[in-house]
Order: structure tokens, then sequence, then C-alpha cells
């Protein structure tokens, strides 16, 4: 309905190549971008106290949607299954901790962008399985991954500087005289560094997935054999594969303890988290960028909405409230698997295809 | 639509520009007047066995540059199985296979890829989550070189090569003209396009030998005169050597150079189609069911 | 550097030489929890050898069948009683499955099934800790007349204690074991089973719609895990904890292969013991803990060399 | 910025606009083609340099002053430059159309004694191979598209880019004499010859001098203000008059740029790609454009389906009031804004029409239903009436004064007379020069004076002084009974039905009208899924007894409309039946330009009109039928008769 295609023609294939060739889209994202940095550090979120809403929904939403972009890297463009984000989350983490007590005075957004290097590396290491054995099989791989590596933060006290309380704990940490991290950081100072690397890492996403690379992923996820007979190597697709999504769910694990929850123990990164991104990809879509957003933010803020509906309205106990959820969540999983295998994300191409030919039915 | 061959001028076939032939010994002109190049490809008593089974026995012949060559035989005849080994899939138990001059060591499959082997399947195998368009740019994979780097930033160099080799895919595109469905998801297309698309993701490796595995299979009548016209059409603009598997004849003795006929395996008769069409054994064999 | 190879390499030999009883002990305990791996591994492989699932829920399963039996039990009913109750809601629940999920399904790539039982797994969780609480409950061992206490044995002046409850177990699994096999060999139902784990089509010949097979499976699933949810509360408690160490059966299945069910128990088995014995003998030299990963990283060592588990046929690849 | 440069004389030929246009828009887009994927596109000066080059190449290969060069094939750049280029070397250009078979072909090349013949790809290649036996003066072809053609004979066949190579070798001398060449160009010389399928007998060579083409080409743009940054597409035959003076007379004046569609099946994508400002189709292009859009809304959602319809009918009453400035209350204009931003403005994006400024219709007589549907969206949507002995233009529809039912006001520089016999007469700078090698011809159209016969009847309204045409004067006849009958504007009448896609009425000189008539299998077949209909075939569904009544209804409404004019109440339909296969450009029942050859069918069906007359309930009939690939073949059918209540008034009750 409000797309208006007629006339805009490509004269060259770099404007064919465009990730949003239509110039509507290219409107939308601007909008979406300006409500991101113009409004909500100001404002937050229309009804909602300010802090709640950076602390509690935006801040954690953007770092989740950056694991999920990452995780969806692996099974959606990929279509290797793992169970091991949260693990992988948590070597990051560590890792920038161990990073920023090496390294105090360094830049803490170079460090946190650094620690998702040490993820790729464990991440490609337990990649490697993956070139003899496929699907359910992977996912055991991937278990020993993540129980493995939970262990290590548990018993390797090097990792958290043999902290008593077997927690890392994040200093403050200044960037050009601003405070970013440890608790007198402002949450919209902490927004607008999550929001950046976000956008940051999302338009990396998106050049890698539309190039060479990006295709090597869907033509070993689509048709292994096919991809191999065309000359894909599946240890290079495979292992970068699962070194870039370990990059992303590295820097994001750093993220969520540097500039969300100030301090982290082992049951931040434990398998019930990996479960968690994984629903975010599928209820996400299976694929699609867009979708790493929608299903991260939806799978957070669900639950909060639920609970707040249910004590405002009904004033039915959070933890009731937090059960139903859960259901909640398992039956739309299900559910989204069994209408659209493809999630939001295919919903909202089909919407968008509706406006496109709007008023036509097809 | 009719067969490009058909209404050719005979008489002043020029003969193949580009890739010029070796060893002028084995070269010969077919009747309508391609001169075909030296041997590319030669198998040297092939035999393969799955456990027990024998798939294919003892079996010879070559394919030579330029030639458009069939391998045919009923259902179950080890026409596909050969085509693997041609294709390096399956490593036979006994015998050599010479590519190029040189005897080929059993080979992961990308390596066939390097080698200049493309293929077409027959059950299609396409990437069912792309367009047409990214099907096809999957062909170029060996040929894209630059590095990790340049593709996070997809500017300059790597942009220009992605630039680069769509303009090829889309060349191949407008040969086998598929434009109209060029941004279409190759699984809502009907059948015979995406045996089209397959065959235009194969061109984009721009193969030395290309193989095709029934690609004719399930089409109407229309479709496999296209199809037909395709395969010549690709033979002659590029010069592509072309080892086929069909087994409805008509098609073959239309478009084959020369013909292997394969029956339970094994070899029953290898040569033009008029002196395979005539070959006693094969007409029993094969004929006899047909009609 | 020495010490380090020692402790490897020898010390948890001579351990084993000076102390025979201790190690029996272990080994046992090992078995013991062998057993009940085994278990949660045969309700996936009767799953997946039925309808090519890999029913992750079948920890949660588990769980859920404990805390129905308990929780009933706490409502004042009596535990026969309760027991029968518990049966129906597996069977209503296996009912519901097929019907709400395995249904519209049908013919989608394993990976979508796989999730869909993560969902549910999801659905389960949920509703348990909703309608049970999500603290822990002790399993209602006396009044199930299982036994307690324990059994001493001095072999050679050593000293190996037997804990009843454990002897209860590995006979109550053994009695499952032979059951289910009896079950599969003898009755039409369960030849049909079979028959669907090669060829789906193979079942109508027989006679049964393939929804009645699934939900059949799925209800024996259920009644697995309901045995394993008394006998694993027996022995701790119940509590939802256990949904993750039922993740186990995963390394168990890599081993035994996913469709055989002596290569449950085996793998079972080998877990089980192989797992104590490394905590005990070499844990100090990790910190202890190992438990932990120990079974998926010798599942994945083993993967590596054979893919396609102890009793699995070779996969072979086709164009 | 090109009126500064402008001088008139100097202008006197395409060449000539193209020089100066690539001094003085040097860098505009000239020419954009869809290939490879996206629009190739050329500046002026560049597209001057190419055609500079061929015109060389052209040279080098012999074609001099006095010969005449074919150009066959679909619309591309490649082959307007052939033609400028050709102009440039002082042959003349003679586009035929790419879908002639193979006698007609024969007869156009040889009667122009066309010594070259540039072909689009293989398909043309081969028809003029085929027939080159029978042209003594055919001696080189040039060839575009070089796939399939390696194994050719190349002693007479040369690859577009290897002439065009040669010419950008050629040397100084052979420039200057180019250069010559072009300056030597007068308003006189001979700019293109257009074949005109004419409804009647062999075509004829229309000869177009340069005054008659840049003269047209000048004061049209000027009527309809188009600048240098229109943008049309250019997807009608190239050898259709329309296209030559839009592409060749127009684009070079202004300076516009010249899209061209990939291919046949990417059209519709293409056209709503380039969103053309200047949009020109005949009303069937429109007719069936409407039909889709129909059958599309019909599996529209309830509440998408009203929503369109309220805003349908609100734009019906007054979109086109609005679109021609009227007074319209402040209330129906809101909603109406509302409507363009729900339905209008996203309908003509997905048709494409979003940004056009002018839109013609032209070649036949448009449904009002048709026509007011595209205009009720805000599509400026004009009629003009022309030929192309005049280089098209002879009225045209001013902004602000658009009738359905009349063709406008005189061209500017265009006289108008209308002869007692209330034939139509004109007189203009764009009046042909002559049928080439057919004095007779040239002699019975155009007077000494200038004065050229459209052969179409019409008269000039009162009211608003715009010309209204009724039908081609040799077809209004008489009935038996002395009553007018005017075959054409019932027929329209007929067609203006979207489930009638052709009409044929015979009467003249009988007692009462008889019709033939085709459905739309578009419509009708999408009609027939609705009532669940089975049918395998066009004869199938044609004969099926449903769409007999249907079409039956239709008729009478017809009659009903037609019985309002007393002057034509005579031509009420008595009898009709539905044909069993579709009239056809290849079997000669129709033109290349979809006219009615009333006279040719009368005679073809002639068992069929006896039927029609001697009151017999069916009929049996065999028809030779030419297949795509130009195979023939032979159907048989036994048509129904269905008889038809005229309406009162009607002057031959009597009949029945």
């Amino acid at each position: 309905m409000f797309y208006r295609e007629a006339g805009q023609f490509k004269a060259t294939y770099q404007e064919d190549l465009q990730a949003f060739p239509i110039r509507q889209d290219k409107i939308g994202i601007g909008i979406w971008l300006a409500i991101a940095y113009l409004y909500i550090p100001f404002f937050g979120i229309p009804g909602l106290e300010y802090g709640f809403a950076l602390n509690a929904i935006m801040i954690p939403v953007l770092i989740f949607t950056i694991t999920t972009l990452g995780l969806n890297i692996l099974v959606g463009f990929t279509g290797q299954i793992s169970l091991g984000t949260g693990a992988f989350m948590g070597v990051g983490a560590y890792s920038c901790y161990k990073l920023t007590s090496y390294f105090p005075d360094a830049n803490i957004i170079v460090l946190i962008l650094a620690s998702g290097f040490v993820a790729a590396a464990v991440g490609a290491l337990f990649g490697l399985p993956s070139l003899r054995i496929k699907g359910f099989y992977l996912v055991v791989a991937t278990l020993a991954a993540q129980f493995f590596l939970e262990w290590c933060f548990i018993r390797i006290g090097w990792l958290y500087n043999f902290n008593p309380s077997g927690a890392i704990e994040v200093p403050q940490r200044e960037v050009f005289g601003v405070i970013v991290t440890g608790a007198a950081a402002e949450p919209a100072t902490r927004y607008l560094v999550v929001l950046t690397i976000l956008v940051f890492l999302t338009v990396i996403a998106g050049n890698i997935v539309r190039g060479r690379i990006g295709r090597s992923w869907m033509m070993i996820r689509d048709m292994d054999i096919a991809a191999e007979l065309i000359g894909v190597r599946p240890l290079w697709a495979k292992l970068s594969a699962f070194a870039v999504s370990s990059y992303y769910c590295g820097v994001s694990g750093a993220l969520m303890v540097f500039l969300w929850l100030g301090a982290a123990e082992v049951e931040s990164f434990d398998v019930n988290h990996s479960f968690l991104y994984l629903f975010m990809v599928i209820l996400g879509g299976l694929g699609s960028i867009t979708g790493s957003y929608m299903g991260a933010a939806f799978i957070w803020t669900f639950p909060i909405i639920l609970k707040e509906v249910g004590k405002r309205l009904f004033d039915i106990d959070p933890i009731v409230m937090e059960n139903v959820s859960l259901v909640a969540i398992g039956v739309m999983i299900v559910f989204i698997l069994i209408k659209e295998p493809h999630g939001l994300a295919r919903l909202w191409q089909l919407i968008k295809q509706k406006l496109r030919i709007w008023p036509f039915p097809h | 639509m009719r067969c490009a061959r058909s209404n050719r001028v005979n008489d002043h076939g020029s003969g193949i520009e580009g890739e010029q032939v070796n060893d002028t010994a084995t070269n010969y002109v077919t009747e309508d007047g391609r001169t075909i190049g030296g041997v590319i490809m030669e198998m040297k008593n092939i035999t393969l066995r799955f456990g027990g089974v024998v798939a294919i026995k003892d079996a010879s012949f070559d394919i030579h540059e330029g030639e458009i060559r069939a391998i045919i035989g009923p259902n179950g005849a080890g026409k596909s199985s050969m085509l693997n080994v041609i294709n390096g899939f399956y490593h036979p138990q006994e015998g050599e296979v010479w590519f190029r001059g040189e005897k080929r060591p059993s080979m992961k499959p990308y390596e066939i890829a390097e080698q200049g082997i493309a293929r077409t399947f027959q059950n299609i195998a396409l990437f069912h989550g792309m367009t047409t368009i990214e099907n096809v740019m999957t062909g170029r994979q060996l040929m894209m070189k630059k590095n990790f780097f340049w593709q996070m930033l997809r500017v300059g160099p790597a942009l220009d090569e992605e630039v680069e080799h769509r303009r090829k895919c889309e060349e191949i595109i407008d040969f086998l003209e598929i434009q109209a469905i060029r941004k279409t998801p190759v699984g809502s297309l009907p059948y015979g396009l995406q045996k089209r698309v397959e065959l235009a993701r194969a061109l984009a490796m721009e193969p030395k030998l290309l193989l095709l595995d029934e690609p004719m299979a399930g089409m109407n009548v229309e479709e496999k005169e296209d199809m037909s016209r395709f395969i010549l059409d690709v033979n002659e603009q590029y010069g592509t050597t072309i080892a086929l598997i069909e087994h409805d004849m008509s098609v073959v003795m239309d478009l084959a150079d020369r013909v292997v006929v394969l029956d339970y395996g094994k070899m029953l008769a290898d040569g033009t189609p008029d002196e395979v069409q005539k070959n006693q054994a094969v007409i029993d064999a094969y004929l006899g069911v047909e009609h | 550097m020495g010490d380090i190879i020692y402790g490897i390499f020898a010390d948890p030999f001579v351990q084993m030489w000076q102390m025979p009883d201790f190690l029996m002990q272990v080994l046992w305990e090992g078995f013991v929890s062998g057993i009940l791996y085994a278990l949660i591994a045969l309700g996936f492989v009767l799953i997946f050898k039925a309808s090519g699932i890999f029913n992750f829920a079948q920890g949660i399963m588990v769980v859920f069948s404990g805390l129905t039996l308990v929780g009933l039990h706490a409502l004042g009913v009596p535990a026969w009683l309760a027991l029968l109750l518990t049966l129906a809601t597996m069977y209503v629940l296996a009912y519901s499955i097929e019907r709400l999920i395995l249904r519209n399904l049908v013919n989608q790539p394993d990976i979508i099934l796989f999730m869909a039982t993560i969902g549910l797994t999801n659905i389960l969780i949920g509703m348990g800790q909703w309608i049970f609480g999500g603290e822990t409950k002790t399993m209602i061992t006396k009044e199930l007349f299982l036994p307690s206490g324990s059994s001493v044995w001095e072999p050679g002046g050593g000293l190996v204690i037997f804990q009843h409850i454990d002897i209860a177990a590995a006979v109550i699994a053994a009695a499952l074991i032979v059951g289910l096999a009896l079950f599969f060999s003898k009755t039409k139902v369960g030849r049909a089973l079979r028959a669907v784990a090669d060829d789906h089509q193979a079942s109508l010949s027989v006679g049964i719609s393939l929804n009645q097979i699934w939900v059949i499976t799925w209800f024996a699933a259920g009644i697995v895990a309901l045995v394993t949810g008394i006998m694993w509360g027996a022995r701790s408690d119940v509590s939802f904890s256990l949904q993750i160490i039922a993740l186990k059966a995963l390394p168990v299945l890599v081993l035994g292969g996913f469709t055989s069910v002596p290569g449950a128990i085996v793998g079972g088995l080998i877990i089980g013991i192989g797992e104590k014995v490394f905590e005990i003998y070499w844990g100090p030299l990790f910190g202890s803990g190992v438990e932990g990963w120990f079974a998926y990283v010798i599942a994945l060592v083993f993967l590596l060399y054979r893919p396609q588990g102890l009793f699995g046929e070779k996969i072979i690849e086709r164009v | 910025m090109l009126e500064s440069s402008m001088g008139g004389d100097g202008l006197q030929s395409i060449p000539a606009l193209l020089r100066r246009n690539a001094k003085a828009i040097a860098n505009a887009p000239a020419y954009r083609e869809k290939e490879l994927g996206i629009w190739q596109s050329w500046t002026w000066s560049e597209a001057e340099k190419e055609i500079t080059d061929l015109a060389l190449g052209f040279a080098d290969l012999g074609v001099g002053p006095g010969d005449y060069m074919a150009i066959i094939g679909r619309n591309r750049p490649y082959l307007y430059w052939s033609m400028i280029a050709a102009q440039m070397v002082g042959a003349t250009p003679v586009p035929l159309y790419q879908d002639a078979v193979a006698e007609e072909m024969t007869y156009v090349l040889s009667h122009c004694g066309a010594r070259f013949v540039v072909a689009g790809d293989q398909e043309q290649v081969d028809k003029v191979l085929e027939i080159q036996s029978e042209l003594e003066s055919f001696e080189h072809m040039i060839y575009l598209d070089s796939r399939g053609m390696r194994k050719y004979d190349h002693t007479r066949l040369h690859a577009y880019a290897d002439v065009q190579a040669k010419g950008r070798a050629a040397s100084d001398q052979a420039k200057a004499k180019l250069d010559n060449g072009i300056s030597a160009l007068t308003y006189d010389t001979t700019c293109v010859m257009l074949y005109t399928s004419g409804t009647t007998g062999r075509p004829k060579g229309v000869v177009l001098s340069n005054r008659n083409i840049i003269e047209t080409a000048k004061s049209s743009s000027e009527f309809d203000k188009l600048g240098a940054n229109e943008e049309v597409l250019a997807y009608l035959p190239m050898a259709w008059v329309g296209d030559f003076i839009f592409s060749m007379g127009q684009a070079p004046w202004t300076g516009f740029c010249v899209n061209c569609p990939e291919s046949a099946q990417t059209m519709a994508t293409d056209l709503r790609e380039i969103g053309p400002s200047y949009y020109f189709a005949p009303p069937r292009v429109f007719e069936s454009q409407l039909t889709t859009v129909m059958i599309r809304m019909e599996d529209a959602g309830r509440f998408k389906k009203a929503l369109f319809d309220y805003f349908m009918a609100h734009a019906g009453k007054f979109g086109s009031a609005i679109l021609d400035g009227k007074q319209v209350g402040i209330w129906d204009r809101i909603k109406y804004s509302v409507g363009e931003m729900l339905i209008y403005g996203p309908l003509k994006n997905t048709l494409g029409f979003s940004n056009v400024r002018v839109g013609y219709t032209a070649g036949e007589a448009i449904g009002p239903e048709i026509f007011d549907f595209y205009r009720s969206l805000g599509i400026n949507l004009k009629q003009l009436y022309g030929q192309t002995e005049a280089s098209v233009f002879i009225t045209q529809q001013p902004d602000g004064e658009v009738q359905s039912d009349t063709v406008g006001v005189p061209s500017p520089s265009v006289e108008v007379k209308i002869g007692d016999n209330g034939e139509v007469y004109y007189r203009s700078p764009g009046t042909f020069v002559e049928y080439y090698k057919n004095p007779e011809s040239t002699a019975e159209t155009k007077d000494p004076e200038g004065w050229v016969a459209t052969g179409d009847a019409g008269f000039f309204e009162e009211s608003t002084g715009h010309l209204r045409i009724i039908d081609r004067a040799k077809d209004v006849g008489k009935l038996a009974d002395g009553s007018m009958f005017a075959p054409k504007y019932v027929e329209n009448k007929l067609k203006f039905y979207p489930r009638i896609l052709e009409a044929v009425l015979f009467g003249a000189g009988k007692d009462r009208c008889v019709a033939f008539i085709n459905i739309d299998l578009n419509a009708v077949g999408n009609w027939a899924e609705r009532n669940n209909i089975a049918y395998s075939s066009y004869q199938e569904l044609a004969s099926h007894p449903k769409v007999l009544t249907a079409i039956k209804t239709h008729v009478e409404e017809v009659n009903r409309s037609v019985a309002q004019d007393t002057m034509l109440s005579g031509c009420q339909i008595h009898r009709f039946l539905v044909l069993h296969k579709e009239l056809d450009a290849d079997d000669g029942e129709l033109t290349r330009t979809r006219k009615v050859r009333r006279k040719i069918i009368g005679e073809k069906f002639e068992d069929l009109v006896t039927a029609l007359y001697d009151g017999s309930k069916s009929v049996y009939t065999e028809t030779e039928v030419t297949y795509e690939d130009g195979g023939k073949g032979k159907i048989t059918a036994t048509l129904e008769i269905c008889d038809v209540p005229v309406a009162t008034g009607s002057t031959t009750m009597a009949a029945e």
C-alpha cells in the first residue's frame, strides 16, 4: 500500500545488489534508526518508567539480538544446530574480563570486540566435529562444549581471578571520559554503545550473508552434497560459520556482563539460556536477519509483558505468570513450527509482499 | 521451437574457435560439420560394485573434446553409477579413469569441481532456500576469491567481484531464457524450469566437461525440444564437452555425436547414433523393450 | 610433569589394586546410575524407532511423571491409585502430543520435529512448575513398597554397601526391559512398531494406523519415564534439575545408536560406570566435577571415529 | 535547454537532431534497454558515437544513397540505431513486423527491393534465409544476437558487432564522406518507409519524408509539452508508425529517453520499473489490462474488495472531473485523495502508471467504461485519431477536453474537412509523400491540393467541435430498406463487453443484420472457472450453452442502445453465432494491427453467413488454421445459431 515502486529502476548491478533496493524500505530503516538513536535514549519507551525501559527491555533485547544473529548464522544460514550458545557467550564474557584486568587502560569497547575472537576460536574448535557428524549427533557435540565450558567457568579460578564468590564483577571503565561500564554508567550511555555495536554487527552480517561466504553456508544448508560437487569445501564453510557465529555470541556475552548485568556467574551461561536463544532464532525466523531482531525482542519482552499485564489487570502472582509464559512460548514455538517454519520474519515478508501488490491479493 | 541444428547451413562448418585441439590423430568431423577434438576423458575397464552387487562390469569408452556423448540404457543399466564414476563421486574397484591426460586419483567432490567437471542431477538438486540468480551465482563459487575481510565490508574488490560474476551469470540466464524468473525462489518453479536453472548453475562453473543426468526426465515434448536446443547451443556456443545420460532414445539420437549403450552394467555398443540403432544387441536389449 | 604422568597412568590403578572393595563400590554405583541413564535413553529409542523423532522432552517427561505421582499422593490419593492416575496422565499426554503436534508435523524435516519437542519441553516445564511448584519433592518410596535401607558385603575384609533401592532399581529396570522386549516380539502392536521402524507403510499392512502407533510409543516412553522418575526420585529426589541430568541420555544414545535397545543399555552402563570411575580416580587431577562433561566428551571422541554409534548401521551417502 | 539550440533549419534530419542532442544534452540518457538484469543505458553522446560507427560500418558494407534497408526484430536500441545509421548513409530504413509470416515478408522485401536486412536474432535470420531465393535484390544481412549463428554461412551474413567494429576503424575520408552525407540530408529526403497492413489488399509502402516526421514530432511535442525528461517504453511494433513517431521522431526532437523491455514475458515488470511519463497503447492493451485487474480483484478478501468497489465508485463519479480540473466539492476531493492513498495510487503503481503524465490510445475505438476507468484513476489518458499516411496525428484531445466517444480537435497545423459522403479529409505537413511504386493508389488517396482521404466516415460535434468517427467510409452501407448500416459502430459497442473479444457485423444490402462473435478466452475462461464450467479447448468453451446465453444478453443490451439512435436502429442484430476459432492475423482475418478484415472474413466463412440468414438452427463448418510454427491445419465444428429479440422502434421487425 505504501510502496510506490513504479519508476524505481536499476541501471547498475551495484544498485541492484543493495541491501534495501526499494526506496520505501530505505525510508523505513531510516525511521527505525531515528527512533532508536534520537528518541529512546532520551525518553525511553512511552508508558514505561525510563530506567526500566532501558535496563530491563532495550539493552537486553539489543544484546540478545546480537546473540540471535550469531546463532542464526549457524542454525538458520548454515543448518548446524547448536546448544552451546550460552557457553560461547560465557567465553566472550570471561575473556573480556581477563582482558580488562590485564589492560585496565585499554578502550573497553575494543576489548569487548576483541574478546569475540576468543569465542570464535573456541567455537571453531568445537565446530570441528560438524565435519564428520550431522544433525542430532552435532547437538551432542555442542552440548559437550556447553557442559565442558560451564565446568571450566567453575573450576578454573584463573578465569574469575580466583574471586571467592566465583563471579566476575565488572570494573568501572571510561571511554573518552564517559563512563561506559560499572555501576556508575548511565543507562543511556550503555544503551547507545550496545545499539551502535549491534548496528555495526548487523551490517557486517548482512554483507557476509549476501556474499560468497554466505552463499557457501546456505549451499551447505540446502544440499551439502550438491554444494561439495560445486566446489564448496565443507571444512571452511562450516568452520567459518561456527567461528563467525561464536564471535557474535562472544561479543554479546561480553556486552551482557559488562553493559547490562554488571556481574555474572556460570548460571548466566547455562544450557537453559542456550535453549532460550534457540527459541529466539526459531520464533524469529531461521535464516533471517530481520527475524533475529523480532525473535530476540519477542522472546524477551513477552514474559515481561505477561507478568505486567497479569500483575496490573488481574493481580496474578508473577511466578505463576512466569510459568504461564513458559508454556505460552513453548506453545508458540510448536505453533510457529507447524504453521510457518520460517517464523515471524516470514510472516513479515508475507505482509510486505501484500503491501507491495496492494490492492491485489496476489 | 525448432532445434538449432536442424536448420544449420551444413556445408560451411567452420570448426570450433577458442580451445583448439591437441592431438589431431583422434579428431573427427561430425555429420553436421563440427570438428571434434582429442580425447578429454577415458574410462579403462571400469568395474564398480556395491557390496555384492555389480553396478558396472568392465566398461571402457572415451569422451572427446567438444563432443556430445550419450550414455543410454534401460533403467538399472548402471547409467547413473557410470556418471558418478566419471564424476568421481564413486571410485571403481577396478579400472582407471583418465582425465585430460592424467590418471585420476580418488578425490573429494570439491576437488572434482576444481578439475572443471560440472553436473546436473536426475532428481533436481537446487538450493531451495535461494532464488534463481542466487542459485546460478553459486556456480561461480570457485572463481570468487575475495577474502573474508572484503566480504565483510562488501565494498571495493568484493563488490566489484560480485558484480563481475553477477554479469557472467546474467549472460547465462539470458542464454537459457530464464530472465522472467530471475528473482523467483527456485522452490516455486515448475519442474521444467528448475531443470533449466540447474543447467544454468552448471554452466556458470564454465566446466571443461558437463555431465547431464537425464536432463529431460519427466518433461513434456515441448520442454524436451527446448532442452535439446539449449544443450546443442551450449555445446556450440561455449564448445563445452557434454556427456549425458538419457533413456529417451529419440532425443539422444538427435543430440549425441556418439552413444554408449549399457545394459546390466555391461557395454552393449559404442558408436554413432545410426550405428547403435542398427546394432542387434541394442535392439534386443533396449529398443525391443521400448517399442 | 612426571607426577602428572604418574597421576594419570599409574596412580589410579594402584589405588584400584590397593582397595578392590572400594573399586567394587564405585563400579556398583556407576552400574546403577548407568541403568537409570539407560532407562532414559530407552525412552528416546522407543520414540525414535517408531516415529524418527528425536524426543528432546524425554527428560522432562521423567520429571513430570514423577511430580504427578508425588503431587497426586500429596493431595491424599492413595499410592496405588496415584500410580494408575499418573499412568492415565501419561497416556493423555501421549495422546494429545500425537493429536496436537505430531499429526500437524508429518513429513516435516527431522530438525523441525526436534525443535518442536524442545518447545514441548518448555510447555511441560511450565505446566509442571505451575501445577506442582518449582521446589524439589521426595519420592513416596515407602508407599510404593520400594525397599529402603542397605545391606553390607565384606569380601576379604573389604566393605561394599548395597542400597536396597539400588538393587530394586536394577531389578525393576531389568524387568521393564524384558517386558518391553516381549511386548515388541510377541504382541501384534509390538510387531507393528518394529515394522514402522523400518517402513511407515508396513504398519498399515499390520492394520494399525500410524497415529495409533505414535500414541502407543509415546505412551510406552511415558511409562518408561514414570519408572525412571520413581527410581531416580527414590535415589535422590524429584526436581527439575533432573531434566538437565537427563540430557546425559544423549551421549548414551550416541554410543548405543539411536535405534538400538541393547545399544541404549550397553551405552548407559558404559557412561554410568565410566564417569563414576573417571570421577573418582582421575577427577581430582582436574579438580572434580568432571561428571558434568565426561559423558559428552567421551561421546564426542567416539563420534569422530564411529558416527553411526556402536550398533547403528553404516550411513551411505547417495547423489 | 534544447529549444535554445533549435534553429529549425540545419535540423532537417534525424541524424542532425541526434548530433544536436549529442552536443546540447550530451549526458542525458538517450536509450535504455533491460538486458542482463539491469537497465543498460546510453547517453546521447554515447548513442551518437555508437550510431556513427555503425553508419561507417554500413558504408563499408556498401550501403549508400537510394538503398533500402529492412529492419526486423523486437524493439531494441540497436535496431533504432540501425535506422538512424541507415539514414546517415542516405539509405531508407524499412521496419518490418517481426511476427510477419514468410509470404508477407517476401512481398515487402521484394517490393521495396531491400539490398540489406538487419535482423534481431536467429529466428528472423532463418525467416529471411528461407525466402532469400525469391529476393533478387537482397545482398547482405546483419544480425544482432549471435546466439546459434556460428555455423551459418557468413559470406552474406555479418554480425552487428563486427560491422560496427569495422566502422570504428574507418578511415578519416570515410568519416568526412559520412559527415557530408549527413549535412546533405534535407526535409525532402525520405526518412522512413512504413508498410501499412491495409484492411484490404496488399500492404502499401508509405513514404514519409524528414519534413513529415520532424514537423509532426515538433508540433505534437509542443501540443503535449513533452520535455527532455520524459520516459517512454518502446514496446509496440517498430514497423508501426506510432512507435516510429515516438521513438524516432519525438525522442530525438525533445531529447527524451527511449526504454526497451527485456522480453515479451517481462513486459509488465519492465513497464513498472520504468514507470513511463508518456505512454501509448492501443485499446486492446488497456482492455486486457482492465480485465486482468478485475480478475485479480475477484480473489481479494471481502474487506479489500469492498474498499476497492467503494472507492472505484467514487472515482467513477469524480475522478475524471478532478483530472480535468472541473468544480468538485471539497468533501469529495478529500474522499478522492483518501482513495488515492488506499486504492488509486497503489493500483497505478502496480500497473506501472504512477508517473504517466500523458497517455494516448488510438487505432480503434475504446470502450467508454475502459476509458473512464483509467481516467478516473487520475491517469491522463486521451484519444487521438490518425494514420500512417498522416505520420499519425490528425486529431487529438487537448488536456481537459476529453470524451470517450470523440477523437478530439485537429492537431496543430493539421486541416480537417468532411466530404459530402461524410468521409474525413485532412491536410498537414505530416501528409505522406507517396505510396512507393504505386502512383494509382497515391492518386486515389491524395488529391493535387494535398487533401488525403482517411477512408473513415465521421462528423464534428457542434457542441464541442470535436471530431467523431462513425466507421470506415467504405463499410458504411445501406440495408435493403435503405436505412444506414455502420457495422463498426455496433461492433465496438459489442467489444466493450470484456467477454467479447471481436465482433463482425454483416447486413449491407440485406434486410437485417447478423453477427459473428469471438469470446475473450481470458475473461470467459475465468468466468467459466468461477461457475465451474469445465472446458478443454477454446472451441468447446465458445460453444458452451451457458456462454451463448451470456453473450446473448450482451447482444440484447447492445440492440437496445442501438435502437436509441434512430439513424442506426436498423443495425440491430437479429441473429448471431459465436465463432469456433479466434480471428487471427496469421489467417489473414485481421490486420497486423488487429483490425477486422470484414470482406475476407465474409468470404472465408460464407457458409456461416448464409446459415445466419437462411434461418437454420445450427451449421457445420470446416476451417483451415495456421499454427504458430507456420504449419496449417483444419478444424471442424457445428455452431449453434442464436436468435435475438430486437428492441422496439426497430424498422425491421417484420423479418422475424
